[in-house]
């Protein structure tokens, strides 16, 4: 008999369907003489969406995830990419499978590779730009490319000079757009995109605060699924409507009436980075032990913004309503963009020191109330896997065993499943003294 | 103990030939070529840019021995000797140490030539497999390199990552090529390629009770595969040659065509006469030959004067 | 009472027989490729030294990265905590651990009851286990045991890029040409071992006092550069290929397997699920 | 002084970088500040009298970083954050420095903070859009921000002549190597690419100014220096950072080559641009670190996918009549591994040979001298053929 009452989300079904129809819309785009970009899931989408007419986005990193979750493609993917390109196969295994994609001219959602009429990306680790110029330098070089940093300095160095940086910056982006598309950028369009960026991105962190219950209403493995649309489309109206009206109610009233993730939850556990993610088997492996993935900075704030209160918590970033805020015009609406971007997304400070990632995952841990660590060495991502052995470090010294296990998100020649799992045997059954709970 | 029974496993059995038909005394320019690998050695000695000699031996720790090993077996069944060689050149990973040798090329360069006067001016592309090292070679029409790629600091799909395979699971490493194909249905992936994880992997299989065939078939297949890997970043123009020790594994070959989607130059005496003579072809002398040559290359252009004794 | 501890290793297989926390008899012997047999076979060899049936033992724990073949078991021990358990109770001292079996080098930490704390284990490569070693010595063409005792007497050291165990061979094989000795070069591989195992140990701390197991603790050459590596004390108790099979014996005068012999079952379930 | 005499000092400095630094504390009483990567901009240090230098590899399989940087990142990283943590720096290094630049060089940073008791340190965001006119105004402003918190430091107001002194120390110095450099065009030059590469080593481990004396004298030796060696085959190294002299030196000694020129962050790639005065000193001195050779990190453009680094590499090549290129590439650095395939296809389309290394902290030579002398002989082996 399990301690909680656990079920499925009844949100489910829509996320599902809005991840669908966003990969469909972006297949057939120029069918219905809609525009196609590529971009990353750090871009500020508000932006291109903006344009006149119809317009559709692919953003890089879902892409590779989407790729890397079909073992047998991705490695077809990845052997083009280092073959037929000749690049190294330690560089990012979602650029891989992106890269191998475009050689091979196969979408994995079906049909030839889709080129885009336009690359509008951001930079902060060092793939980012590199990975969409040589896309277009393999898509033959003729796609034109716009890249802007927000490499500008860790949340709490935010200010007028970091933030009209950026603002120049977005302004010669949109030069280029109209300049690319020879359509005009619509100044409601943005208004009202960005109000949507506000929506998606403090609605996530409100929801993700929602986790500090027990039993956690959510497990990680379900909200890698949840926070993806955030990563596709955060502008679009019913992204951030689903967040808004949709996953943040039902997962309040979890809460509310204790239903839980896992319903024999005994361990809460504390993550880092992305998961392999053709082996999500694993985190079913751990509920056997009654260990529930309820944190990690990267599933909080990929998308979520958050800010430091006076306490020195992590707590949601104020929507634009709760910070009783219209946006007047263009201008406005790229300074708020910019700002919510560059102070709320935490998951940026670890670019700027292994302190801030300390600083950031020990607050999780202390207000998620985790009880342990298993802490994924990505070798597929050098921008979720910085400081990490620092990280383990630091949480064995606030007294919470910690282990650690390589693997790759998205290159599954780099992860040895079986003998993760005789270390999680270990750690969970010696380490943590924990036995497999009935059922 | 086990490791020195097994040993015998990953041995390629050890083989010399004179040419019968050819008196070197007539010959003007007597050439050698001595290459020495990691795994194997080999010693050609060519009459006039003719095949006379050659021997195929296993390399010692100490390879100024190996290569005198190397070089009296061939001559063993010969009254020539190495006083007699007019120019000798080095070649392979002990080129620096072979005694008998005034100068060395590497074995790309050797065997890019070597392949060249065995298989013919046609071929483009050579794949060497050597013990330690996989090189995919592009050629002109002459067997002059025009670029080379090698297999980075991991020896997964080398020579020896197949002979450590054969001492595994204690079959001959000449019988794994032919007995790979000898299987009901498709083999289980080996996904590690590395040697020593491949170990475990194979073990595990052998474990759940594999049929022996289908993993070699599985092991033949992993390797195959990293070679295409080389190639694939080379890329393969036709006509495609395989030269070393590798080539003598069908089952490596075969599923190698598979992947590239080409076939490999017939292993045969690309000269008619040779051909009609039914000379011994050994795919691992190509590297030999090539030195051989280049040493009747650089006598016949000046480059070197005779260091004939007597 | 009378319990059995099997390690089952990837290369050897190792039995204690234990009668009241006393070892009455131990059997040692190849792994090979029938794990399940091997195990068996040094059982029984080491109930016929004790004189012993199979009824007389009350309890059967195995271990290593075979133990689960071991099917006539009663339970199965992850290595590293049949490794805790049997260092407790060698050295009661003991606080770190360094393991370094055929295929896997791993450093434990362990409290004053011999919990595991932390672990850590070189990934992915062969570089810094026992079958480097092995790999080594027959590009030397010595024995083991052999190049041991020759690196003791090497002079220098020379740095060996050990990455994978054949490139490993080949610059050995080019360490010869350069005509450096076979002293030298047994060091140099030693060395590059140690370093590895060094760093793995480093990872968990080195605390005192430091314990080293498993069967290369029984190459002196090896010791050697690990102590110059880590610059500290290095403990090696007797048999030290023996103490994973002690620990699982250990284990099983405790009792509390149930746990373990479920999960075996459960596991199954788990990877069909998986996919 | 002889050349030869010259190039020992530099080499000297290179062999024996914390005591010429402990010995430069000493003599002058001035803080050291150490930097990982060479987008920092060392003007303003020496407008402060601080001496810059940079923490550069030891080539020790660093054993001592792995409890802070698991092994997928870079090697280099790991063996700087490795000499921090063995005490290399210890007693003398009053600052450490990190600039935005790679990810890799973060983590050692971050360990670094953390671990290696260094009195003073400072993150300097130098934007990644360097190519984006935006950049400009944006880094001024970083610069002066770090102007104010070495001033606060050191307790010194730094004044547009000290910025006059640093930039003068910085541009003599540049003007100086390239001027060493030009030798390097000869059929026979004076000066291998193993020296070259100790000369630029030692500029970023010693006092410009006593650097700068040197130069002086090396460019009055060179003329009259002539090497008893085979030039062979003219090369270029090209890569992130390439302090692994038992590479160069069995490239020159044992094999027939000869490095006749690089793009390196140890090298060309370091001191190439000068800063271009003008009345704000700090925006002449941001000018000068946008508009420089960029790191592929930061090759990126606005309109394109175009490089800004390959014409400029390509350039090079053929002033120096470069024969073939040896791509050279740290294991798990991402910014070249980006460009590496790109750039093998663009000098290869432009006549170039190239062959690819992958470097770690100890050189395997036995597997690189076969490939590297297979490569020379695919260059030379013409004579070999009718």
């Amino acid at each position: 008999m399990a301690k909680y009452e656990a079920k499925r989300l009844d949100c489910w079904g829509k996320a599902k369907e809005l991840r669908a129809k966003y990969y469909q819309d972006y297949k057939e785009a120029h069918d219905r003489g809609a525009l196609r970009w590529e971009g990353g899931a750090w871009t500020f989408d508000a932006i291109p969406q903006a344009l006149e007419g119809e317009v559709h986005g692919l953003t890089e990193e879902p892409y590779g995830a989407s790729v890397g979750a079909n073992p047998e493609v991705q490695v077809r993917y990845q052997e083009a990419a280092e073959g037929k390109w000749g690049c190294a196969n330690d560089l990012c295994a979602y650029l891989r499978n992106y890269w191998g994609s475009i050689i091979l001219n196969e979408f994995v959602f079906g049909g030839e590779w889709p080129k885009a009429d336009f690359i509008f990306q951001n930079h902060i680790c060092c793939s980012h730009a590199k990975w969409l110029q040589v896309a277009a330098e393999i898509e033959g070089g003729d796609v034109p490319f716009f890249c802007f940093d927000v490499g500008v300095g860790a949340y709490d160095k935010i200010a007028e000079r970091q933030i009209n940086f950026v603002v120049e910056q977005l302004y010669d982006g949109i030069d280029f757009l109209e300049k690319a598309t020879g359509r005009k950028l619509d100044d409601e369009k943005l208004i009202q995109n960005v109000k949507n960026t506000y929506d998606s991105s403090c609605y996530w962190a409100k929801t993700c605060m929602l986790n500090q219950a027990i039993p956690a209403p959510l497990d990680e493995k379900t909200m890698f699924s949840l926070y993806v649309l955030g990563t596709l489309e955060k502008s679009n109206k019913d992204v951030a409507n689903f967040y808004k009206n949709e996953l943040y109610p039902e997962v309040k009233d979890r809460v509310a009436n204790k239903i839980a993730a896992v319903g024999d939850e005994q361990c809460r556990m504390l993550g880092d980075s992305q998961p392999p993610w053709a082996f999500l088997s694993v985190y079913r492996y751990l509920e056997q032990y009654g260990v529930v993935s309820v944190a990690n900075l990267y599933t909080f704030s990929l998308i979520g913004w958050w800010k430091i209160d006076e306490q020195g918590n992590m707590v949601p970033y104020p929507t634009l309503e709760e910070q009783g805020i219209t946006i007047k015009d263009r201008d406005h609406a790229l300074r708020l963009l910019t700002e919510g971007e560059l102070k709320g997304k935490l998951m940026w400070a670890p670019f700027y020191g292994a302190n801030y990632k300390n600083d950031l995952v020990t607050k999780i841990a202390k207000q998620w109330k985790c009880d342990a660590a298993i802490l994924h060495l990505n070798r597929g991502c050098e921008g979720t896997a910085q400081h990490q052995m620092e990280m383990k470090i630091a949480l064995q010294n606030m007294g919470m065993p910690a282990m650690t296990f390589e693997g790759n998100m998205a290159d599954e020649r780099q992860f040895d499943e079986p003998r993760t799992k005789r270390l999680i045997d270990l750690f969970i059954t010696e380490t943590l003294g924990l036995k497999k709970v009935a059922g | 103990m086990a490791e020195t029974k097994a040993v015998e496993f990953w041995r390629w059995p050890e083989t010399s030939w004179v040419n019968p038909d050819i008196d070197w005394q007539k010959g003007q320019l007597i050439t050698a070529g001595v290459d020495v690998g990691s795994v194997s050695s080999q010693t050609v000695v060519m009459v006039d840019g003719k095949l006379y000699a050659y021997s195929n031996t296993r390399t010692g720790s100490d390879s100024p021995d190996s290569a005198w090993k190397c070089t009296n077996m061939a001559l063993e069944k010969s009254d020539l000797t190495v006083d007699n060689f007019d120019y000798c050149i080095g070649t392979g990973y002990g080129r620096v140490n072979v005694p008998m040798a005034q100068q060395t090329i590497t074995e790309i360069a050797c065997h890019a030539r070597g392949a060249n006067f065995m298989y013919g001016p046609e071929i483009k592309t050579v794949l060497d497999m050597g013990g330690q090292d996989c090189k995919a070679i592009h050629c002109d029409d002459r067997g002059k390199v025009l670029k080379f790629m090698m297999n980075d600091k991991c020896a997964a799909g080398t020579g020896r990552g197949m002979e450590v395979f054969a001492d595994l699971i204690q079959i001959p490493v000449w019988e794994i090529g032919p007995r790979s194909f000898q299987i009901e249905k498709e083999p289980p992936d080996i996904s590690s390629t590395c040697v020593i994880f491949a170990k475990t992997e194979v073990i595990g299989l052998l474990e759940e009770g594999v049929p022996e065939n289908e993993i070699m078939a599985a092991y033949c297949a992993a390797m195959a595969h990293r070679i295409t890997e080389l190639l694939n970043r080379l890329g393969v123009e036709e006509k495609f040659a395989i030269t070393g020790g590798i080539a003598k594994n069908i089952g490596v070959v075969k599923r190698l065509e598979e992947e590239i989607k080409t076939k490999s130059a017939e292993a045969n005496w690309y000269d008619p006469d040779m051909r009609d003579k039914g000379l011994p072809f050994d795919t691992q002398i190509a590297g030999g030959i090539g030195a051989a040559l280049f040493a009747k290359a650089m006598l016949e252009r000046g480059k070197a004067k005779s260091a004939r004794k007597a | 009472m009378i319990v059995a501890g099997i390690d089952v290793g990837g290369k050897n297989v190792h039995t204690v027989i234990v009668s009241d926390g006393n070892i009455i008899a131990k059997a040692e012997g190849p792994t090979g490729i029938k794990k399940a047999e091997a195990a068996e076979q040094f059982y029984n060899e080491a109930l016929k030294q004790a004189g012993l049936k199979r009824e007389d033992v009350e309890r059967v724990v195995a271990t290593g990265s075979g133990g689960k073949r071991a099917t006539f078991a009663d339970g199965y021990i992850a290595d590293a905590a049949a490794d805790a358990r049997g260092v407790i109770r060698l050295v009661p001292s003991a606080r770190t651990i360094i393991d370094v079996g055929g295929e896997e080098g791993r450093a434990i930490k362990i409290s004053a009851e011999g919990k595991v704390l932390d672990f850590a284990v070189n990934e992915k490569c062969a570089a810094g286990t026992g079958t480097f070693v092995d790999t080594m010595a027959r590009a030397l063409e010595v024995p083991v045991e052999e190049m041991a005792k020759m690196s003791l007497q090497s002079t220098r050291s020379i740095p060996m890029n050990a990455q994978c165990a054949v490139f490993g061979e080949s610059e050995v094989v080019s360490l010869i040409h350069q005509k450096i000795t076979k002293h030298d070069i047994a060091r140099a591989v030693h060395d590059a071992i140690a370093g590895r195992i060094g760093s793995v140990a480093r990872i968990v701390g080195l605390e005192n006092d430091l314990v080293m197991i498993g069967g290369v603790a029984k190459n002196v050459g090896f010791m050697d550069s690990l102590k110059r590596e880590l610059g500290m004390n290095v403990v090696t108790p007797d048999d030290p290929d023996y103490v994973g099979a002690l620990g699982a014996a250990i284990a099983a005068s405790a009792g509390v397997l149930e746990e373990e012999v479920k999960a075996k079952v459960v596991e199954k379930e788990t990877i069909e699920e998986g996919k | 002084m002889e050349a030869s005499e010259i190039l020992k000092q530099f080499n000297d400095v290179w062999e024996l970088r914390h005591e010429y630094a402990k010995d430069w504390k000493q003599r002058t009483g001035g803080k050291v500040v150490g930097y990982f990567c060479t987008y920092a901009p060392e003007e303003v240090l020496y407008a402060a009298d601080i001496l810059p230098i940079r923490i550069l590899g030891a080539h020790e399989t660093p054993n001592l970083a792995s409890p802070h940087i698991f092994d997928m990142w870079c090697p280099f990283c790991r063996d700087c954050l490795n000499q921090g943590l063995q005490g290399k720096y210890d007693g003398y290094l009053d600052g450490i420095m990190e600039t935005n630049s790679c990810l890799h060089a973060r983590q050692a940073f971050g360990a670094w903070v953390i671990h290696v008791p260094t009195p003073w340190n400072y993150w300097f965001v130098m934007p990644n859009a360097v190519r984006s006119p935006r950049a400009k105004s944006f880094l001024r402003g970083e610069l002066a921000d770090f102007k104010k918190a070495i001033e606060e430091w050191t307790g010194k107001t730094i004044t547009d002549q000290d910025l006059d002194k640093g930039i003068d120390i910085m541009n003599t110095n540049r003007r100086l190597m390239k001027q060493v450099y030009e030798f390097r065009k000869q059929d026979n030059p004076p000066i291998t690419g193993t020296e070259a590469m100790t000369m630029v080593w030692a500029s970023q481990l010693m006092d410009k100014r006593e650097h700068n004396e040197l130069l002086k004298q090396l460019i009055e030796a060179l003329p009259d220096r002539k090497l008893d060696r085979d030039t062979g085959v003219r090369l270029m190294i090209i890569g992130s950072e390439n302090d692994d002299r038992p590479f160069m030196e069995m490239v020159e000694d044992v094999l027939k080559g000869t490095f006749v020129t690089d793009d390196h962050c140890t090298g060309s790639r370091y001191f190439w641009d000068e800063v271009v005065p003008e009345k704000d000193r700090l925006q002449a001195i941001a000018n000068r670190y946008l508009d420089r050779v960029p790191c592929p990190n930061k090759d990126w453009g606005m309109e394109d996918c175009s490089k800004k680094r390959f014409p400029h590499i390509l350039q090079l090549a053929r002033d120096y009549g470069v024969q073939g290129a040896i791509l050279v590439q740290q294991k798990f650095c991402d910014p070249h591994e980006l460009d590496i395939p790109s750039l093998r296809r663009y000098l290869e389309d432009n006549g170039i040979p190239c062959y690819f290394l992958e470097f770690e902290v100890t050189v395997p030579v036995g597997q690189f001298r076969i490939r590297v002398e297979a490569f020379l002989e695919q260059i030379e082996a013409e004579e070999l053929f009718a």
